[in-house]
Order: structure tokens, then C-alpha cells, then sequence
């Protein structure tokens, strides 16, 4: 039927090193050297103790619904590495706590967050990212927003976001892609297709045999990526990140990947997940993989992972012990962080404690923290 | 039991017995164990109603509200759809153009900013647009309210926001049985209906008995759950328990006409006049904010309707007008019972 | 760099009938019949007809803002021709005028539309078709919904939908495409593309070669055809609404057209738009193509064309006139259509015609309208 | 004329004079001329300052309200958006985050639903959820109400849904002196201002003579426009008028104090309870809805504060609780000047 063409496309898959650690040197060349790899397993292996760790807290009721990061780490670090600490802006959901601790933030923020403290959203000066996300899909408009910012302010930085596979289902999705893509704004959208949005498989989410082609919609420049290759996805980001600071526009990165957990500590995936595709992607598992190829180097050893548990244990114990040494907010806080200046109304609801018209004192009416205007 | 029930027998796990004296078939059940089981009888009677949204099928909802419907009535009744809240309202509105009786879920209240347009925009205005060409048949059921330390934008208690747009119903049980009842009701409304589910009482530690049987109330009447004359208190949702609570706190002489909404809008303007016109007196409690939420609405009424009757000002005891804390303040901000009493206590000494 | 290729995609571009109304013989066969062509040609004039008629109620004040359709005929015809009256179901925005009246929308509902008034929304019965929608990008989830409903009833019924280019941009238009491809509705989605969102130039509104390529992010049959062309966008319709009636689920159409007149009477296209570019799509006209057409066959003449003018003004004389004998709708309307049954506090607005408590009689709040309960 | 002045001349068909008394630059313009030369003033102060939005590039806007900017700024500083109200706000927010100073532009109020869940739950949010190390100052500019014979869904007047939404401040001046004050007054706040313009008063018949250099109103003072003490009329945005013309239609012994709120959030209290307390009778008038409009929130702060001073009860003359009709009807469906004097007049007998 056609009289002519008028679109073509095609989509690459990169893997780099296997699921058995095996390299393609080929390929390996000019990404990560054996010292960079050796650095990032063990960043890894801190993230999955302090990951593991965070479970137990909520079982134990020190925190609440927590979303265990298990299995996606190299995604996570891969891309996070490839980008420019205190220079280039992440945007994350809530999966690449290995990211944003990379790049600066302290570790305890992220537990504070999920034992329901704003302060664990209070980015410190001079780190470069926004605050984990709640409402899924939504803030990959703030890293086109912020990215434009940096090409108008012509500050050599680039966004990159990072969000599920589900996420790829909002409308804000598209609207973020088709406004990176028509203002050609330096944003990297990292989309960790971990194959399941709470109970539903991506096949269910969509019906599209890659997540990467979504990106062809905005002819924005697109890649199927090993998401548990931290060589592939550090390749494929850096081309991304360093495409996107020399002006050449968004990219999009499909990190293939799995939770390895339920969806978070509210969930049970065993409702809905075959136990076999779990165990197949164990296998696959990013740590793992990494662990493997290092040995065969030479580079790694038993006792090595040993002392590198204990110093993690250590580690974490002592994240833990900063985010449960914080007390309850202020009170006034909810007040004082409204607004920049506290309007008169919130001010009298400040001082009374209470929002009815006829006034007494705070005290009377049951406050469980101690009160101070 | 009755065949309609025998076929609706839905959780084998509930208790049931008939009560003896007037022979009803009666199931135990908490606040979302009646929701799942109204679903099911009304699915079965009606093989127009579907349901959808995020995780509503093979897992059952994330507080497992339509649990077992799927594999009950099967995946083509019961639809996991993307994760995408606009595309879930705007294509139940579109099912029911296509004369469905879709029962979208929208997962929790924060998440109905994206399917906002769609509701207001076009869910509520169809009627009027097409001067009753198109009607759309739905009910959109979301889960509300705080205090379950859940996560950001999981406690929120947008039903002001509802209720100002006209063509929408906004409907807020919080009992197993008005819950059953008012489910019914609103599956059999040729219009629009907003079902809000006050999470913090899904599962309170007791179960109620309720007839098992189909039975609707009426949209649009509130509930005396306590009848007196010294106060009216009145709330919806979550925040009756906090009501009912605060009684207690209260002296033996003030007697409290204590009255549930149920209904958001419309209004049941009747009811809540006729206590104040009685009691003279008057406190309102809800969870959202306090600047423009119902209980401006609420009061503003009762100014205008009993203004010769009124003692004292009409109170609200509601959310602070910031932002809903993140869960370690939560409790601090949600409307507690001595809250409450203390605004009766000061209504009565005006 | 790929160890391999993960997606590829291909686009047709389709034209039967260039711009000088010949043919491609071989394309054109299994389309329209002569016979077909010259009843469409004949319709499509009228429409023409009405159209600038409306355009000048507007400016002489007795219609508010109007869109024209001017241009975009053969893309609302060729699609509505392929879709089955009473049966399939249409869901537009503004531009397909002549697919509403096909398929039994009286042609004064459009008129008492953007008269101000909700009866021309009032779809008679057997009528399958939404009204004109007036938010951009949000119908096209209708016409998935409608369609799902349509398949879960097992109705062989297909809902065809039309946006512009613009629309392409919205959140909406995304979902819609998704939950069609994810449930394999029957749904055509139908993009004119006009080239202007107002005053938008289509590259401004996207970064894509095409618009047809949107629809890759989905794995949606896709393909992009002169819009302008009637029977290669009957074609592309025809294949698309089977193909969905078989239950070869949803497609998407691009059809290449452009607007020939301002955006709508409110707007002056030429503060934004090139003179030059107006001219040279007056040349692809769709009309004027089937007209030269059908003279070279022998099957039109001048004479044909002077009587279907005349036959085409006493026509929209007999439209505008039903729609302007339309008085204003009677004010209880208003309280009547907002729900089923109208409640107690709007029954007692409609009775005292005011908000306030202290009541007294309609008549003294200064109507405009006769007042009748 | 001053050196930021005459920097910031902008529309030179504007005419322009020296008010001879306080040596002021003055400039004669109607609303709409007063927010485009506000935002030529602005974007030249503050480089920060960027628009974005449908169409308001080089064709200024569908009201002109950009008109010129882009021509004088460059498209770096005015950009014409993809048709994508949420990627507008969306994008905004992160613009903000980046240091910039966005002015997005909704095109119509009925269009903000899509853009409602970047709005309520980031822009307003982000201050608080990260305990202010996140802050987005941005000015959404939307035209808002009725009566200038639109199609559908461009005439509607939703100040009430921001208002109840804690982090956001939401402004809506109806004369040119009070649109240019206010709008610098938001493009300074360090949060974000959604920021309403009345159509129906765009272009009101006369010019008014408004200073040309820079001032701004701050953001929730209301204003008293006419000094009385029968009765207080409290309105906003074009209704404004409405109340004025029924000021003349009432008899001459009733002297209205009438308010204009300006700013519907955060409110003004002390300057209505000021008012009521003296006057003791109270009519408030807005284009919205009637139930859980703004309306209902004013009149509660009175009954709570000017318990003892009413006389009658506050009355609310409001849109009807139907979706705002086509045009033929929507000089029916607006509050008009008889009804509000009817309804003072009926405050007045009470
Ligand atoms: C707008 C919105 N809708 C629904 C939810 C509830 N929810 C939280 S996580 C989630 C699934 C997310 O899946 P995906 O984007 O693939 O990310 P993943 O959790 O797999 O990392 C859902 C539905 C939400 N947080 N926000
Ligand atoms: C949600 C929404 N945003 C903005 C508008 C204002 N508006 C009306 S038509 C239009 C442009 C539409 O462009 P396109 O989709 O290409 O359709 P066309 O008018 O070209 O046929 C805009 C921005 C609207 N009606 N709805
Ligand atoms: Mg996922
Ligand atoms: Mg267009």
C-alpha cells in the first residue's frame, strides 16, 4: 500500500557484562576501570545492608511502608556515578536511594522520610536533587522544568529522572518527554522497568513490546539497556548526561531490571508473582554478578566480603541510630513551612492549637507533643 | 436465606446468622468487608457493573476492598488497568456513555488530582451538557482520611472540593452498614457518585452485624446517631469516632445531638437545621483544612436558617490550614476527641 | 555499539489522489466507486457552504466564536464514510462538522452549539455520536471507554475518534492510546493534522518527524495519510475501523491536512502564520482536488456546480433558520439537567431564582428570560 | 519620568501624563494593558522572569496579555508551550526549582484541570514537604468567570478549590491600579500565587490613570471601595461591578460599605469583621457556585466573630449549584445588580 515512507526507527539493547560476570571487552572499553568497579560493588553492597535493614525496621514497627531498592542498585549507581555530583540535578522516585546518597545526600534523610518526617526531604545546600516522590509520574516534569532552567541560566547541568515502569502509564510522563523534546532541554529520563507496578506486570501496563519505544513518540534518542549490568548502564547514561550538557537534547534509557522484593512492606507479592520468575531473576542479581566477575579477577576474595559486611553492619547501624535519634518535628513546624511568612489566620491557629473560633489555651486540647509557639 | 443472597453469599469467611426476631439474614462484617461484599452482590445482579483500576484484580485492591472479585466474576468484569488516573476516569466515563455501570477505584484520595479533570469536566457536566442525552451511570470509590501513618498524599480529605461542583455526588459512610446501603444506592443513581471510604475505620477492631440482603439508603440524609439537646455536633468519616469519643470526656448535663453527614452533598439540609433549631448550639468536625472546607458550608446554613435560634456561634474543629503532616505529626493534626470536647465545653459556656 | 536490536518500526505514507485530482489507479482500487466519489464531492460542498455561513453569523453577531472546518472535508468525510451510521460510534472535537451530519446529527445542533446553547449537544436518539468537545485532548479517553463498553458487550461496534495535532500534546491523548492498546479496544484515534494549534505551528507542539510515530509508544497499526486525499483517507479509515470491528484492536491515522481559515472567529491567523503557507495549501484544497477530478472523468461541469451552490445556500438558508427559531432555552433547564432528580436546595434555587435564604418572589431579581418553574 | 520608567515604557499607544500634584508618572490603561506592562517591568527587572503558556508568544495570548513580550524579551524569555496544561505547571515548578521565576499562563480557568495535581500537589506542597530547602515562588496567571459570551468551560470561577488549599495564596483583582500592584506583589512572594484576572473586566469601557513605575498591593489586604454603615457588600473579581450598579438601585438611607477581597486567600478577616462589626448586616456576592464557594467561608468567619453584632444573617448571592450554562443563559446564571439589591434589601428588613 505505501507510497513512500515516511518513518523508520530502530532500538538497541546493550548488555556488557553478563549474569555470570563475564566482560565483552570490547564493549567494556572506555567505561569503568576494575578500581571504579571494585568502588562501587562494595558502595553497593552498603546500599543493599542498609536496604535490608530498612525492611526489618518496618517489620518491627520502627518505621513505616518502606520500598525495598533490592536487585535495582546497579541501575542506580550506574547512572547516578555518570552524573556530575553537586553539578548535574537528580530527580528520583523512590528506588535509587544508591543514587542519591552518591551524590550527597545523608543517608539517614531517606529512612526519616519513610518514618513520615519531612526532614528527611530537607535536601542539604549544595546537594543537587529533589526529594523523593510519592505521586508516581509526576515529578519527571520537574526535572524537564529544572533542566530547562540550567540551559536558560546556561549552566553546563544536566536532570536526570529516574521512574518506573508504571509511572510511564501518567500523562506526565508524556507531557515531560514532549516538553524536554520540543525545548530540547538537557534531561536524561531513566525509566527502571523492574517489570511490575505493585501487582501489575508491565505487559499489563502496556502493550508495547519495549518500554524504549515510548521515547520514539518524541523523537528523543532511546536505549534498551541491562539494568543489572553496572557497566552498561554507566555506558549508556554517561553517553546520555554528556550528549545532553553539550546540547544535543534528552535521552531516554530503558534499564531493564527486577524487584527482587515486594512492592513495599504494605505488600505481598506472593499474591500475584510466580516464585519462579523471582528465583530466575535472583540470578541475575546485580551484586551478585559483579561479585562473580571480581573474583574471577582476582580483585575479590571471601574475606574481603567478610570485613566488607561487618564494616557495612557498622554502617548501617549507626544510619539507623541518626534517623531514630531525631525526635518528633516541632509542632510549629506544620505552621512555619506553610508559607515563607505565616499569614495572620494560621498564626492564631498556631498560637491556639486549635481552629475553632472560641479561644483558650493549647494545652487543653490533647497535643501528644510538647507544645511551644 | 433468601435466593438473592444465597447467590450473593460472597466471603465464606464472615459470620451469618438470622435474627430472630425479624428474620433477617444478618453477615458480620467490618466497614471494607461490606464494601467488597456490596460489590459482589451488585456485580451479580447486574452484569453491567464492571470494576477497575490499579491493582484491583488478581490483588485484590491495596486495602483489599474488591477482593476476590476477580476471580469471582472474571478478568472481564474486573480490570487491573495502567497506572494512569485520568485514564481511569476518562475511560469510565466513556463506559458508561457505552452503557456500562463502571466502579472506578482510584487508589487514594492524593491521587485524584490527575483524574480531576476528567470528574469535574466531564463526569459531572455530561447530564447538563447534552441537556440529558448522555448520563454517566458511576461510581468512582476512593479510600480517605488519615491517621493510618501512610505515606504523603495518602491522608488527604478533599470532599470540599467535591461538593462545590454541581452534577457530582459525594457520599462518606463510616459504618459497615451505611456503607452497604449507601454502595447500592449509589450504583443505582442514574449520576455520578463519589464514594469516599474513611480508611482510618476500614477494619475498626469490632465488626457490626448487618443485613446481608440488598438494601440501599438514601442519598442525601444524614444520620442522628445520638439524639439530645443541649449541642449538635456534627462530622462524617473518620472523625464520628472522634465525636463519639469526646462524649464521654463530656459532664453528665450536656446532652449531645450527635449527627453523621453520611452524605456530603447534597446536603441534607433538614436534618442539621431542625437539631439546631432544637439544640441552639452547634460544632463541626472534619479532617480537611478548616478555611473552605464543609464545615463553612455546614455552618453558613445553619447562620442562615437558624440565626434566631443560634446561642452561640457555630464552631469547627477541623484540619489545620496547612499542609497534612507527614505521619509522625498526623495525630496532631487530625480533629482528637479532646479537641472536640473542648470546643463543645466553650460552645456551652458562650 | 548494540549486542542487539530490540525494536525496529516502520511508517507508510499514503495519497491515491494528488493534488491535480489524478489518481493512482492501483492504490485506488477497493475504495470508492465514481458513484461514491461524486455524492461525497456533492457533500462536501455543502458543508463548505455552511461553513462559511457560519463564519459570517459570527461576524454579523448572531453566533459567538466558531471553528471552521474549511480544508479539513475530506479527512472528516473520507473517515465518517468508512464508520457505520447508527452503529459505530463518533467521538469528536470541532473540525469534522460533515462526519457528525453523515451519521445523522442534525446540521443545526452545530449551529445552536456555538450559539450558546446545550440543546445542540442533545444527541437525538439512534444517533451515535458525543458532542463537540471543548477541552482539548480529553475525548479520545471517551472513545476508549466506549469502545471497551462496546467489546465487553460484544456489540461489533467501533468508536472512532478525531483531534488536532495540538491535542497530541495532552496527557489525555497518551492514556487514551495506552488503555486502548493494554485492553485492545476497538478504537480508531484520528489525528487531523492541520498543522496549527492555534498559533502553534505543529513543529513547536512536538519535536517528532510525524505524528504517526506517536502511536510506536503503544505497538498501535499506524500510518500517515494526506488528509486532504478522500479516498486514501477512506482507505486508511476503512482498514483501521474493520480491522478493530474483527478485534484486531485500536489504530491510529495521521492525516496530513490544513486549516485553511483562522483558528476560529475569535482568532486573526495572520499575526502568526505565513501568507505564503496559506496559499500553497489553498492549492491542495480537498475540494478543488475532487472537483478537477470528477470534470476530467466527465462527471462534473460548471452548470453542476452553479446548481449544487444554489441547492447548498437554500440548504444552510433552511439550517440557519431552524437553529436561529430556537429560542433561549427555558431557565429551568438549568436546574433540571444537573442531576436526575433535581435536590431539595436546587429545587428551592429554581423556585426563587436566588441563593440567598431570605426569599421572596423570581420575578423581582431582574431576569432576562421569562421565569416558569 | 525615572530611569526604571523609562526602561520600562513598554506600550507606547498607552497615553501618559505627570500627575501634577505628587509629580507621578502616570499611565491610562484597562486591566489587561496594566498586566502586560506590569509584566514588561517585571521581566525587565529580573532576568529570572520567564513566561510560558499556549499562544503567548507571538500571538501575545488569546486576551493580548502577553502582547509584545516576546517580541521585546526574545523567545528565551516567552515561550509558546506545547497544548499541555499539566506539562506547563509541571514544568514550571521545575523552572522555579532551577531559580528561575515563572509566570505560567492557563489559558482558561476550565482548563486548570489538568494542570490541578502539579498545582495542589507539588507547587503548594513543596515548601513544607521539604521543610523549606525546596520553595517554588511562580505566578499562575489565569483568566477566570463569566459573561463575555464564551463556549463552554471558559467562564468558570473555582477561586473556592485553591482557597481551601493550604500553600497556595490566590489573588483576583478586578481594576487595572489593583491588577498591577498585585501582580508585583505576587511576582516578589517566595511561594507560589495563582494569580485570577476577570475577563469580563479585561477591557472595561474606561481606562483608568494608574502610576506607571512600579508598586505593589500586598498580597491579602481587601480594600473598601465605598464607606457605609447599614450594610457590608463583600465581592471579588468582575461581580465587583454587579455591586455597584445595585449600589444605585437601593434607596438613598442605605449607605453599603462595600469590599472588594482582592486577595481570596489568605483572607482579609479584620477588615470584614471591622466592617460587619459595625455595620451588623451582610450580603456577599461572588459568580461561583453557591455551595462550598467562598462565600460560605466568609460568612462562617463573621457568624464566628461578629456573633453579637449580626442583626440578620449573612446572605450569599452566588452562581446557582448548576454547572455554569452556555452563553444564552449566563446573564441568568451571573449574580446581577437586582439581585443583589434585592437581597440587601431584604438583609436591610430583616
Ligand atoms: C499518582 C499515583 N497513583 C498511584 C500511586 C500508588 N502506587 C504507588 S507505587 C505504585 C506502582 C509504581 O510502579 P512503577 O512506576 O513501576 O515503580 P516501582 O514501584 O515498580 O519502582 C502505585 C500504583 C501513587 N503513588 N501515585
Ligand atoms: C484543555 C484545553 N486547553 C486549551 C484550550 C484552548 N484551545 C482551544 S483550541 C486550541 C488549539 C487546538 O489545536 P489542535 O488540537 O491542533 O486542533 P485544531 O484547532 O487545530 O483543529 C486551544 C489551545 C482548550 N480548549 N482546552
Ligand atoms: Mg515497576
Ligand atoms: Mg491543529
Amino acid at each position: 500500500m505505501p507510497i513512500r515512507t515516511a518513518y523508520t526507527a530502530k532500538i538497541d539493547y546493550l548488555q556488557i557484562m553478563d549474569e555470570n560476570g563475564v566482560l565483552d571487552e570490547k564493549l567494556a572499553k572506555d567505561t569503568l576501570t576494575d578500581a571504579e568497579v571494585l568502588e562501587l560493588y562494595q558502595y553497593m553492597c552498603r546500599c543493599r545492608a542498609l536496604d535490608e535493614t530498612a525492611f526489618k525496621l518496618q517489620r518491627s514497627g520502627r518505621m513505616g511502608t518502606y520500598p525495598q531498592n533490592k536487585g535495582q542498585e546497579a541501575a542506580a549507581i550506574g547512572s547516578g556515578y555518570a552524573a556530575k555530583r553537586g553539578v548535574d540535578w537528580l530527580v528520583p522516585c523512590y528506588r535509587e536511594n544508591a543514587a542519591l546518597w552518591m551524590h550527597g545526600l545523608p543517608m539517614h534523610y531517606v529512612l526519616l522520610h519513610w518514618m513520615g518526617d519531612e526532614r528527611g526531604n530537607q535536601i542539604p545546600e549544595g546537594v543537587r536533587m529533589t526529594p523523593l516522590c510519592i505521586p508516581i509520574g509526576t515529578q519527571m516534569l520537574h526535572a524537564t522544568g529544572i533542566s530547562w532552567a540550567m540551559k536558560l541560566r546556561k549552566e553546563p547541568a544536566v536532570a536526570i529522572t529516574y521512574f518506573g515502569d508504571g509511572a510511564t502509564s501518567e500523562g506526565d510522563f508524556h507531557e515531560a518527554m514532549n516538553f524536554a523534546s520540543t525545548f530540547q532541554t538537557p534531561t536524561v529520563f531513566f525509566c527502571q522497568n523492574n517489570h511490575w507496578a505493585i501487582s501489575v506486570p508491565r505487559e499489563s501496563q502496556m502493550n508495547s513490546e519495549t518500554v524504549a519505544q515510548k521515547a520514539l513518540a518524541y523523537g528523543m534518542p532511546t536505549v534498551q539497556v541491562d539494568g543489572n549490568d553496572l557497566l552498561a548502564v554507566y555506558k549508556v547514561s554517561k553517553e546520555a548526561i554528556e550528549r545532553a550538557r553539550a546540547g544535543g537534547g534528552p535521552s531516554f534509557i530503558e534499564a531493564v531490571t527486577y524487584r527482587l522484593a515486594d512492592h513495599t512492606t504494605a505488600d505481598d507479592a506472593r499474591r500475584y508473582r510466580d516464585p519462579k520468575e523471582v528465583e530466575a531473576w535472583q540470578g541475575k542479581d546485580p551484586v551478585i554478578r559483579l561479585r562473580k566477575y571480581l573474583t574471577a579477577k582476582g580483585l575479590w576474595s571471601d574475606e574481603k566480603q567478610t570485613a566488607l559486611d561487618e564494616a557495612a553492619k557498622t554502617m548501617v547501624t549507626e544510619v539507623v541510630r541518626a534517623a531514630e535519634g531525631i525526635a518528633k518535628p516541632p509542632l510549629a513546624d506544620i505552621f512555619d513551612y506553610t508559607y515563607a511568612t505565616v499569614p495572620a489566620e494560621l498564626e492564631t491557629q498556631k498560637r491556639t492549637m486549635r481552629t475553632h473560633s472560641l479561644g483558650q489555651n493549647p494545652e487543653q486540647v490533647g497535643l501528644q507533643t510538647e507544645w511551644t509557639s | 436465606m433468601s435466593n438473592a443472597t444465597e447467590q450473593a453469599v460472597f466471603n465464606p469467611k464472615l459470620r451469618r446468622r438470622v435474627d430472630e426476631g425479624s428474620g433477617v439474614n444478618q453477615v458480620e462484617c467490618n466497614l471494607v468487608e461490606a464494601i467488597t461484599l456490596t460489590l459482589a452482590q451488585e456485580m451479580d445482579r447486574d452484569e453491567r457493573v464492571v470494576c477497575l483500576g490499579e491493582d484491583v484484580g488478581l490483588n485484590g485492591g491495596v486495602f483489599r476492598a474488591t477482593d476476590g472479585l476477580q476471580a469471582r466474576f472474571g478478568d472481564q468484569r474486573v480490570f487491573d488497568t495502567p497506572l494512569s488516573e485520568s485514564g481511569i476516569m476518562g475511560t469510565a466515563v466513556g463506559l458508561a456513555m457505552g452503557g456500562m455501570r463502571p466502579i472506578p477505584e482510584i487508589q487514594f484520595e492524593g491521587f485524584m488530582g490527575p483524574a480531576y479533570d476528567q470528574l469535574v469536566n466531564h463526569a459531572a457536566r455530561y447530564r447538563t451538557r447534552s441537556r440529558g442525552a448522555i448520563t454517566i451511570p458511576m461510581v468512582v470509590r476512593v479510600p480517605v482520611g488519615g491517621g493510618i501513618h501512610a505515606p504523603e498524599l495518602h491522608s488527604d480529605s478533599p470532599e470540599a472540593i467535591y461538593a462545590h461542583q454541581p452534577g457530582l455526588k459525594v457520599v462518606m459512610p463510616c459504618t459497615p452498614y451505611d456503607a452497604k446501603g449507601l454502595l447500592a444506592a449509589a450504583l443505582e443513581d442514574p449520576d455520578p457518585v463519589l464514594f469516599f471510604e474513611p480508611k482510618r475505620v476500614y477494619r475498626l477492631p469490632t465488626r457490626d452485624w448487618i443485613p446481608e440482603d440488598r438494601y440501599t439508603i438514601p442519598i442525601g440524609q444524614a444520620k442522628v446517631v445520638t439524639e439530645g439537646d443541649s449541642v449538635t455536633v456534627i462530622s462524617w468519616g473518620a472523625s464520628v469516632y472522634q465525636c463519639l469519643e469526646a462524649m464521654d470526656q463530656l459532664p453528665e448535663d450536656i446532652s449531645v445531638e450527635m449527627i453523621d453527614m453520611r452524605t456530603i452533598s447534597p446536603i441534607d439540609k433538614d436534618t442539621i437545621i431542625a437539631s439546631v433549631q432544637k439544640t441552639g448550639r452547634c460544632v463541626i468536625v472534619h479532617e480537611a483544612p478548616k478555611t473552605a472546607g464543609m464545615g463553612a458550608e455546614l455552618a453558613t446554613i445553619l447562620q442562615e436558617h437558624c440565626f434566631l435560634y443560634l446561642k452561640a456561634p457555630v464552631q469547627r474543629v477541623a484540619g489545620f490550614d496547612t499542609i497534612m503532616p507527614y505521619y509522625k505529626l498526623e495525630l496532631e493534626y487530625l480533629p482528637n476527641a479532646k479537641r472536640v470536647a473542648e470546643a463543645i465545653t466553650q460552645v456551652m459556656a458562650y
